[in-house]
Formats: structure tokens, C-alpha cells, sequence
């Protein structure tokens, strides 16, 4: 059984990747999360300067996933460089992943950070709880998100991964936009919200930056439905990110559009091994439905409507 | 397929029910609940509107926790303004812990300030399954040392190294603990205190073919396992989970121990020897 | 100790109230909602022509809390306006909830369907799985908002409250809208998304409308979310729904600001006396913390910050 | 407090494993699976991409499940087009159930069309519990009855009444159950068929004082308890929650019970004797 996914240009092992910001601070946490299982990592987002982000509580989980403030905490550019080196050894593809508070920024982060140590880069255009950044700045109309991928587009010859949020609407345009910015492949979706948890003890928002983006299970039908609202709107490669936990949940974002998908939160429920069992569970249904391969059921749902 | 999804973490603010200075700048706070926890794990405490930040489990036991706490900066300066009655934010336990194997015959603890606290549980347990214990501390100067009344009531043998020898032998914890290592036969030695001195203890201990296990302390953002803040260069593994609590041969296979660890943004910072 | 609420002139003995769209169907299951503690309660949704809603299945829960595409079947304004009648004699107040294609319809449906059997009426601009209505028809941005208002406001001289998307973008804006066209309230937040749920073993949408709207869990974190952000935009009452299933929910958006709550999905996890076991439970809470009643927490959140 | 959050009900997909015809209109599709279901309860059936419906389970044991289904429109003229192996959703056991106590001396059940399914499994248990049962059935003609081997096996005494005489009485199974009622000492009697020969046998109980449970069917969507298109005039209760399964005592207080029911849009159907 073939269980290796291509998107863009890059051959993944397995079809999960490790989704940014969760684990992939440094070179020694991708190789472990890689011997893992995962058919590919996301780094961190890096910015210019290096941050500090936000004071915790950065995280809490609730009933239905997680809530994240993080806000982008990172050592910089100059920092970062130096820590992400070697990647070739680490046995799968490391996909860059960086951020900026406009075009020209996202355009100086793309010449001074990437190079072919990565296998493509991830622009993220969809926080939703970092201020200057994001859906807080505007970056996931239309517009900005062609503007930006465009300004990465001429800087480097890495796949171009746009990074989008589940609260672009319509999203379908969104994902356009990228394309005709020269976009390479859509990762959808960043986490939503932003949500709130209060302490009803004191009344205080837990989340020190008060509210968070929500991943994990509460996440996860809205990215299947963006996954296959982006598949009737481009022909763009999509990978899939948000709440996939167990296999079905990517066997779902696979047959509704995704070549590949993203774990985050996942981790939290099952294991930092949440890349080898969704990757066993994915196999096994395979098995069961008599596929050799993961195109068998790539797009499944919208061939179904013809 | 189990069903793990539903887990809820989130801090449950609780009253401090009684504070009890220990040093000029370690303060005990008690809450009136227990947790379960192993000694080595720690919890994550909540100031609303200031920050959450990690600390070992001092006592869990007799429906109590205690943790003691020294006061180095923003967060736990605005907790030594806290009373009685104060609410703060509690979640865990979290992270690996301290084994001890009942076989063990005789062992070897070496505090060095607020790591004296789990040692001290760790104690406790060792010597109810009849483990001899010598338990070594060290401190610039006698008012600074932790725990002298806790550790008599244990039973351990208390070894002390005072800089200013107003207390015990004068000079090191180190050095006393590592001339221990040499006379006696320990089983197994714990250390918890500043990552310099741990880290000299710990290639003692490999020198001299002595198990060892050693708590690691890296920058903890969630203590989750997610925000990936204390993976540590080497194994890449996380303080938090597979962590703090590790064998000696395993923390001297990292890197970054006893020489460097990263900051809130990731930028790294080297250890300086200031003892 | 004194659980009642007080919304645009409203009393409620305590602060549940039975969201629109959930079982009030009927007169009769009005009165069995009141009988198991609804301060007060909605009606399902109320269009011009009767309406056989999406065929099932129309609704389906997953991990994290319910997705629904009902497609507001209803019988039309005038066998709805039958069947609601002698609400007074049900023991709390009845809320009529209207839908309609644009401001004209809005404001035929609250000539033609309302009358002092109501305690106020509740105009849904917000549902986002229903061609021609709520989101899918833009009646969430400020301008739509602020125009229906105003049409439904010269019609009626019942409270009018309106219900809004977490969807809306900000959130603050909608809101303000509102209250510019004459509102009396705001009810947030109604389903969000849409999500989609994909049968592995077929490759199909379980959803006959393949999508719809999330609500519970899910939902809750962003719903206090946008509370908050509406209780610094405007001074309108809020009534807060969305995953409200425990007393510590309803407790969450009072905090940060609604003055009561409605409940849904909670009648899937814990029943339909969820009423009563919210109000027991706030009740608690109050007790343990000494207060007299719910003014004493209401807006707690936002008072700290002064 | 209990965390009841978690809860997933999403159709499962199945194979039909078997199907078999029992009469012109009647089918019973088989599948490879259990769900512990009792009798009275009903599972949803879901036919992608054409709709889901609410059907009265047969058959729950030996690893299968069966439903016996009559064609009548659009969903079930699907059903009655797939073969073995074709695959449909399901999900269930939802509603309340027909209730047997064990000190039942003699009971009596009256199935009228496919309502004679979840009575043959209910039959089957009381007859287990050394329980006499009558069992009525009524249709228009021998060719159109339900599960004669069926209660043969079971060892129910069967008492049938079809419009032309063709096989057992001729006449209506309300006219010969309630002369039943009349002649014999029954314990119970258990009535699922169409609604307003259940109110006639069910008024007719009340009348002799027996105490008799119905299953009352409403216009399902959900199974839920949440869409309340199921709610009945009177209580207001769901019938895919309180109900289908009610005591007689409680259909004869409800407004609607053999008078009319609610479409998809909520719009009141009212029923017509058409026999
Ligand atoms: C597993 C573990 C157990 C600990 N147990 C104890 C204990 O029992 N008693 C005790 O007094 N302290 C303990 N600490 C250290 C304690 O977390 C820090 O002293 C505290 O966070 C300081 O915060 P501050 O705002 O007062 O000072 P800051 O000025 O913010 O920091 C002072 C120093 O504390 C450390 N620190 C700060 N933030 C963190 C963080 N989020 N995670 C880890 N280290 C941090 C850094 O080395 C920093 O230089 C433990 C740390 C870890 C990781
Ligand atoms: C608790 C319960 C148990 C049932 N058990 C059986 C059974 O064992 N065997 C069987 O053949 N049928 C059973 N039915 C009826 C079955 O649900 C309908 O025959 C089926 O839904 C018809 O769908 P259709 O598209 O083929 O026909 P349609 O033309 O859509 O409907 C024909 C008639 O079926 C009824 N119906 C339609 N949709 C629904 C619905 N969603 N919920 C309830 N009734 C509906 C209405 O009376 C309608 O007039 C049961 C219904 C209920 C509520
Ligand atoms: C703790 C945490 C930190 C995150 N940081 C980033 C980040 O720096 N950059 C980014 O693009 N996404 C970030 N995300 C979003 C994830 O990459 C992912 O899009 C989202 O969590 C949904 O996936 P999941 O449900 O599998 O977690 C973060 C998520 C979490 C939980
Ligand atoms: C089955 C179902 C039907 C609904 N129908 C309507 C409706 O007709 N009108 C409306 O305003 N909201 C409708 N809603 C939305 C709810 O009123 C509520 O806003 C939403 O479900 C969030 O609250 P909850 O999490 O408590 O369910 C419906 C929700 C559900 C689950
Ligand atoms: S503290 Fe976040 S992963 Fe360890
Ligand atoms: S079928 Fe939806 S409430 Fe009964």
C-alpha cells in the first residue's frame, strides 16, 4: 500500500505534517516529532525581530479543543536561521513558515530566512489573536492575501503555501486570490474565533491576551466544510489543518479536497505518536476499502456530485 | 479507538490557605486540596492579569498541597504580596517524576535551594520502605538552608554544606555530595537545584558508574505538551511531559544541559557559573 | 436569593430561556419547555409561506457538540399565528423569533404574526445553512442589520431583539447597527460556520444540506467571545446563547456581560429539565459566593478591567 | 457534575446483508450487527443524498438487525431498488419501549402492517417468561399478513382477521381484538399499527378498564429530542423520546392522538378512516 502524498512538488512519506507553532520551535523538536511519524513539519512561525508573545496562560483546552494566545513568540529571523540548519538530515521535508505585518515585510522574511534547507515555505495570513498580524490585520481579505503572495511569490523559488483562516468569507475568494498571486498550495485552516474562557471563580479570562484561536475538535467540520468550499473554488493543492485526531478525521478533509493534513492539537489528546496512528489508522482503512493509494479517495465527495 | 477528547485543562483557583516563610526568599503556600501527584511533578499557577508559571509539588498529602516558592521576578514577587484568602489558579500535576525501587538499600538526595522541596517528598517515601537516605543541602549561609525541621521528622541524614560554614562542612553542596558519591555506595542518587551544579554532579556520577536521575527545568509556556517552549536541544523531548525528571545518562546525552536553555522567544541563554 | 432577569423590560424568573429553533414547534411543547424551568422561551423560526425545510438528516452530533441544516421548516405566518395563541397562560414569556428574505419581508412578517401574545420578538439575521436567509443572504453586515432593524421597529411595538452570527465581522459594528435601527437587545450568538461532517465509508456529507451550523461546545468559547466584544460596543441587554450546557456556561456570559441566556444543544447533553439543572447550578454558585442576585456578577469581567 | 458532553450520533454505515420479501409491500433488510435494542424503539435510517427515516425494529439478536419496511414513497421506493451489499446509515435504538412485567399471566397484541415487527420480538420475550400471548393481526387479505412462520415459531396464539375472508375471520383486527378484550382476561394488551385502529383499541381498553401501551408514530427528524417536530399536542413531549411507546392512559389525554399529526413544515394532517 502507497500511503505517500505529493503536494506542489514535495513527496511526503505519510500525509500528516505537523502543523505550525505546535512543537516546532527547533531543529532537535522536528527530529523528534519527524521519528514520530510525521511525513512532514511545519516550523514555528518566525517574524523580523524576535518576540516574546504573549504572558500565560498562552493555552488552555476546554470541552470541545483548545484555545491558543501564544502571539507568535519566536527568536527572529537572524536567530531562527541559525537554528533551523541540517534540515535535509531530519529524514522529511521541513516547510518554513513565516509572518510579517505587511507585504513588504512578509517579502524581507521570505529573502533573509528561506532557503533550500526548507522544502516550502508557509506564509500564514490567519491569526486571529495577534495584533499587527493576521486576521487582526486585515491580511485575510482577498486583496492583502494576493498583495502578499505575490511580494513572497518573487522573492523565492520554494512552493508557496497561503496559510488561510476559517473565518475568510467567502473563502472560496480568499483561496482565489492566492492563486492568482502565484500561490502553490493552500493550507487550510488556521484556528477560528477568536474564543473566550472565564475563570467564574474570579471572572478573569483565563487567557492572559484575554481570548485565543480555537483548535481541535470544535475546529474540525468547519475546516472540512473551508477544505471543500476552496476545492470547488481552485485547483489549487490544499492541505488540510484543524482537528484532525484520529484517521478519519483526515480520511474526511481527504475525500472532501486535501492532499495532505496537518496535526496540532492532536498531540494533546493522543500523543506526540499522533502522526503514526492517524498514519496507521488511515492505512487500515485503506485496507478495509481496497485502496492502493491516497488518490483512491482524494476528492471523493466531489466526485460523487458529478 | 479510545476517546480521549474531553479533556478540560484549564487553572481552578483556590484560596491560599496558610503561608510559611521558609528562608528570606522562599515562601511555602498551602491549598486545601490534594492532587495526586508523584514527587519531581510540579503544577502551574495562575495569577490572573500577571502570568502562570511552573513549580514543584512540595507536599501533597493530608489534603494539602505546598509549594515553595523563592521570589526571583514580576510573577512571584506579586504572589509574596499574596494573604491567606488570596485566590490564585492551580492545574496539574505534570511531568515524569523521581523513581525509587524498592530494592534500593541506600541513596544519595542533593537539594540546592527550592530543589530541596520534591527531594524532600521523595524522602519521605524512601525511608517508609526502610531506603537509608542521606540527604545533602547546600546554602550561602545557615538562615538560607531549607527544610531542617522537615527532613529530621523524615529521618534522613542530614548532610550540609554552608558557604560561609555557619552551617555543616564550609563550601559546596557539589563538592560534598560528589566526596559522598566516593565514600559511599548509593543505589541511586537524586538532584534537584541550579542546572550547574546538577550537571556537575551528574558526570560525577557517570564517572563513578552511579545511577543518577536529575530534574530539568526549561521554560514552560502550557505544560501540555503542544507549545514545544522546553524541548530541549538533544532528544528534542519536552520537559514538560517527558521531562522535568530524567536519568543522569539521559540528561548528559542533551546538549543543551548544564549549558544553555531558551527564553520566552526561543533565543537561547548560556548557564554562568556563579556559584 | 433572587434569580430573576431583566431584559428590555422583561421579567424573567431565572435567566434560561429555550433558544429559538430547538422544540418550540408548538404551543404544547412551549408549555412542556416551561414546565421543565425555562425562564422564558422562542419559538422556531416564522417565514411568510410554509416551509418543509432541507431533507434529513438534518441534524447530527459530533465530538464536539451538534450541526444542523433544519432549513427552518415552519408552517407559515398564519397557521403559526393559530397555533400560538393563549401564550399568556404558559407560566413565562414567549418570544416570537421571524425570519424574512429582506427588510420588506421582515417587516410583513411582524405586521402579520405579531400581537401581545408575545413578550417581544426575536429577528433572526444570522442563520448560515439557509439560501435566501441569515448569512447566506448578507443580512449580517452593519447596513443590512441597521435596515431590517428599522423595518421590523416601525412595525411593532414589542421589544425587539436581534439575533446575530458569531460570524459577524466585528462584531461591535453589527451590534451597534442594531441598536442604531431601534433594537432593544441582542441575542449572540446564533450557529456558527457552516460545518460538514463526511461519511468515511461513503464519501458522502452526512448533512442532506451537506453543511450547517455548529453549535454547543464548539461554539460556547466564541459566543462569550462575542459577548464581550459587543458589551464594549454597545449598552444594549444581551442575551447570550451558544453552548451553554452547565451552570459555569450561563455563569461565563453573564460575567462578561448577557443579562440572560438562551439553551439549545445543552437539551441533547443533559435533557430537557437542562433548565432547571442551569438554574440549580447558577443558584449554587451564587450561594457559595454570597450573591443576592445576578447583578451582582453580570458585567464582573469588564469591571475588573476598570 | 457528570460530562455527558462527548456524545457523538452520527449514521453508521452498513452493508445490507439479507433481504427478504414478506409480503407485496414488505421487505426486511438485514444487517451484520447488534444493538441491543427493545422492543418498540426504532433506529434511523440514512440513504445518502436522499433522506433519513425512522423504522421500528424487527429483528435485534443472533449479530443482526432487521426492519421490516413498507414502500410508500420516495425513501423507501429508493430502499426497495438496493441489493445485498449496498450500504445505508443507521443509527439508534432511540425512544421508549413496550414494557412486560413478569407477573403477566396473559397478554394481547394487535399489529397492524409493519407494526407487527416490534411485536413479535416483544411477543418472543414474554412468551420466554412463561407469558400467554394472543397475538391479532389484520390485513386485507392472507397474502398481505406479516410473519406467520415467525410467530409460529415463537408459539404465540395466533388469531387473524383479513377484509375478504381469505385467511383467519373476515372483518377488521379492531373488531376482533376488541371482541378479545371482551372475552378474555388480559394482563396488557399491545397495539402498534396505524394510529386510528390504535385509538379504537385503545378507547375500547379504557372503556373495559384494561391496561393497554401504544407507540404513537410523529414526524421524525432528528431522534434527538431537539428538532420537536415529534412533539405531541397535550403533554408537548417528543415522541422520539418520551414516546414512540406510551401508556394508553397517556394517548387518550393527547389532543392529537388519532386525530392528526404534523408534516415536515408543522402544518396539522388530519387522519382519514380510509378502512
Ligand atoms: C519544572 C519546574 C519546576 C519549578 N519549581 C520551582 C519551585 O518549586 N520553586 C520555585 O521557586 N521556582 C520553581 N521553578 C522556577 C519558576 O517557574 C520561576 O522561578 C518562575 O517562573 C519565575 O517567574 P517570575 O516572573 O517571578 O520571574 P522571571 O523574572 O520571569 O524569571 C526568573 C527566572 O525564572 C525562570 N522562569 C521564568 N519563567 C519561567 C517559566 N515559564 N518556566 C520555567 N522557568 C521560568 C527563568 O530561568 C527566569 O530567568 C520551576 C520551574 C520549572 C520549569
Ligand atoms: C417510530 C416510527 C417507527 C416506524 N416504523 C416503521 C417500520 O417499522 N416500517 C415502516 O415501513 N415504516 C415505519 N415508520 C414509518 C416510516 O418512517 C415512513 O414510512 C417513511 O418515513 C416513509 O418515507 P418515504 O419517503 O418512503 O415516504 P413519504 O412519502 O415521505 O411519507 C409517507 C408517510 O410516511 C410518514 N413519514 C414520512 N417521513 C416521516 C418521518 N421522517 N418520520 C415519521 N414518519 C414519516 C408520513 O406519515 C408520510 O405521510 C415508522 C415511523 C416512526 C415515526
Ligand atoms: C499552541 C498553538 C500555537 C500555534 N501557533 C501557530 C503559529 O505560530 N503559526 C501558525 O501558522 N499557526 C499556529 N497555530 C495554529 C495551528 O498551526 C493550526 O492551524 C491550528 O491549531 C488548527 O489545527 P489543530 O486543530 O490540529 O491544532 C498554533 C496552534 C496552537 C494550538
Ligand atoms: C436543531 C436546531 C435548529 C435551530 N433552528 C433555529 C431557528 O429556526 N432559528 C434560529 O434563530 N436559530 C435556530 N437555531 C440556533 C439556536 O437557536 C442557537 O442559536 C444555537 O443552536 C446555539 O445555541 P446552543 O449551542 O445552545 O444550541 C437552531 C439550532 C439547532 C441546534
Ligand atoms: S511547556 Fe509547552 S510543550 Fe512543554
Ligand atoms: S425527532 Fe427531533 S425532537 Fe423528536
Amino acid at each position: 500500500m502507497d500511503l505517500s502524498a505529493n503536494i506542489a512538488g514535495l513527496t511526503l512519506k505519510n500525509p500528516t505534517m505537523l502543523a505550525s507553532g505546535v512543537l516546532g520551535v527547533s531543529r532537535a523538536s522536528l527530529k523528534n516529532v519527524i521519528g514520530h511519524g510525521a511525513g512532514a513539519c511545519v516550523i514555528k512561525s518566525i517574524s523580523l525581530e524576535a518576540r516574546a508573545g504573549h504572558n500565560a496562560p498562552n493555552i488552555i483546552t476546554f470541552e470541545a479543543g483548545a484555545i491558543n494566545a501564544v502571539g507568535y513568540s519566536n527568536p527572529g529571523v537572524d536567530a531562527a536561521k541559525e537554528e533551523f540548519s541540517n534540515l535535509k538530515e531530519l529524514g522529511s521535508p521541513v516547510v518554513a513558515s513565516i509572518i510579517g505585518k505587511n507585504a513588504d515585510e512578509f517579502a524581507e522574511m521570505a529573502e533573509r530566512f528561506l532557503s533550500d534547507e526548507f522544502a516550502a515555505v508557509e506564509a500564514v495570513l490567519s491569526c486571529p489573536h495577534t495584533p499587527g498580524y493576521g486576521t487582526l490585520a486585515g491580511q485575510n481579505t482577498p486583496e492583502n492575501t494576493e498583495k502578499i503572495t505575490k511580494a513572497i511569490r518573487k522573492k523565492t523559488d520554494l512552493p508557496v503555501f497561503i496559510k488561510i483562516s476559517p473565518d475568510s468569507n467567502p473563502i472560496g475568494e480568499v483561496a482565489r486570490a492566492a492563486e492568482a498571486g502565484g500561490a502553490d498550495a493552500i493550507v487550510a485552516v488556521n484556528t477560528m474565533g477568536p474564543g473566550m474562557v472565564v475563570d467564574i471563580q474570579t471572572g478573569q479570562p483565563i487567557l492572559d491576551f484575554k481570548m485565543g484561536g480555537v483548535s481541535g475538535p470544535a475546529l474540525h467540520p468547519i475546516a472540512v466544510r473551508c477544505i471543500y468550499d476552496i476545492h470547488k473554488a481552485t485547483k489549487l493543492p490544499i492541505i488540510g489543518c484543524g482537528g484532525v485526531t484520529f484517521g478519519k478525521d483526515a480520511i474526511e478533509m481527504m475525500m472532501v479536497g486535501a492532499s495532505a493534513i496537518q496535526i496540532g492539537t492532536g498531540i494533546y489528546y493522543r500523543g506526540i505518536d499522533v502522526f503514526k496512528k492517524v498514519t496507521d489508522e488511515i492505512a487500515e482503512f485503506m485496507q478495509r476499502k481496497g485502496y492502493n493509494k491516497l488518490d483512491g479517495f482524494i476528492g471523493l465527495t466531489h466526485k460523487l456530485e458529478e | 479507538m479510545e476517546n480521549p477528547i474531553g479533556k478540560i485543562e484549564q487553572p481552578i483557583s483556590l484560596p491560599i490557605k496558610r503561608i510559611v516563610r521558609e528562608t528570606e526568599h522562599i515562601k511555602t503556600f498551602f491549598f486545601n486540596r490534594e492532587f495526586g501527584s508523584k514527587p519531581g511533578q510540579f503544577m502551574i499557577m495562575w495569577i490572573p492579569r500577571v502570568n502562570e508559571k511552573p513549580f514543584s509539588i512540595a507536599y501533597d498529602e493530608n489534603g494539602e498541597l505546598g509549594l515553595s516558592i523563592a521570589v526571583v521576578g514580576p510573577f512571584t514577587e506579586k504572589l509574596f504580596t499574596f494573604k491567606e484568602g488570596d485566590l490564585v489558579g492551580l492545574r496539574g500535576p505534570y511531568g515524569s517524576w523521581f523513581k525509587l525501587k524498592p530494592e534500593y538499600k541506600k541513596v544519595l538526595m542533593v537539594g540546592g535551594g527550592y530543589g530541596t522541596a520534591p527531594l524532600a517528598t521523595l524522602a519521605q517515601q524512601a525511608v517508609a520502605q526502610g531506603t537509608v537516605v542521606d540527604f545533602c543541602r547546600g546554602a550561602h549561609s545557615k538562615n538560607l538552608l531549607l527544610f531542617g525541621k522537615r527532613l529530621n521528622e523524615i529521618g534522613v541524614n542530614k548532610i550540609t554544606a554552608t558557604h560561609d560554614g555557619s552551617e555543616g562542612t564550609q563550601g559546596s553542596a557539589v563538592n560534598l555530595a560528589n566526596d559522598q558519591i566516593d565514600k559511599e555506595q548509593y543505589d541511586c542518587v537524586y538532584i534537584c537545584g541550579p542546572e550547574l551544579m546538577e550537571k556537575k554532579i551528574v558526570v560525577h556520577c557517570a564517572e563513578k558508574k552511579v545511577l543518577c536521575q536529575v530534574s530539568i527545568e526549561r521554560h514552560m509556556k502550557c505544560g501540555f505538551g503542544l507549545c514545544g517552549q522546553c524541548c530541549i536541544d538533544g532528544s528534542g523531548e519536552r520537559m514538560c511531559k517527558e521531562g522535568p525528571v530524567t536519568t543522569g545518562e539521559y540528561a548528559l546525552k542533551q546538549k543543551e544541559f548544564g549549558a544553555y536553555h531558551r527564553s520566552k522567544s526561543g533565543l537561547l541563554e548560556y548557564f554562568h557559573d556563579d556559584h
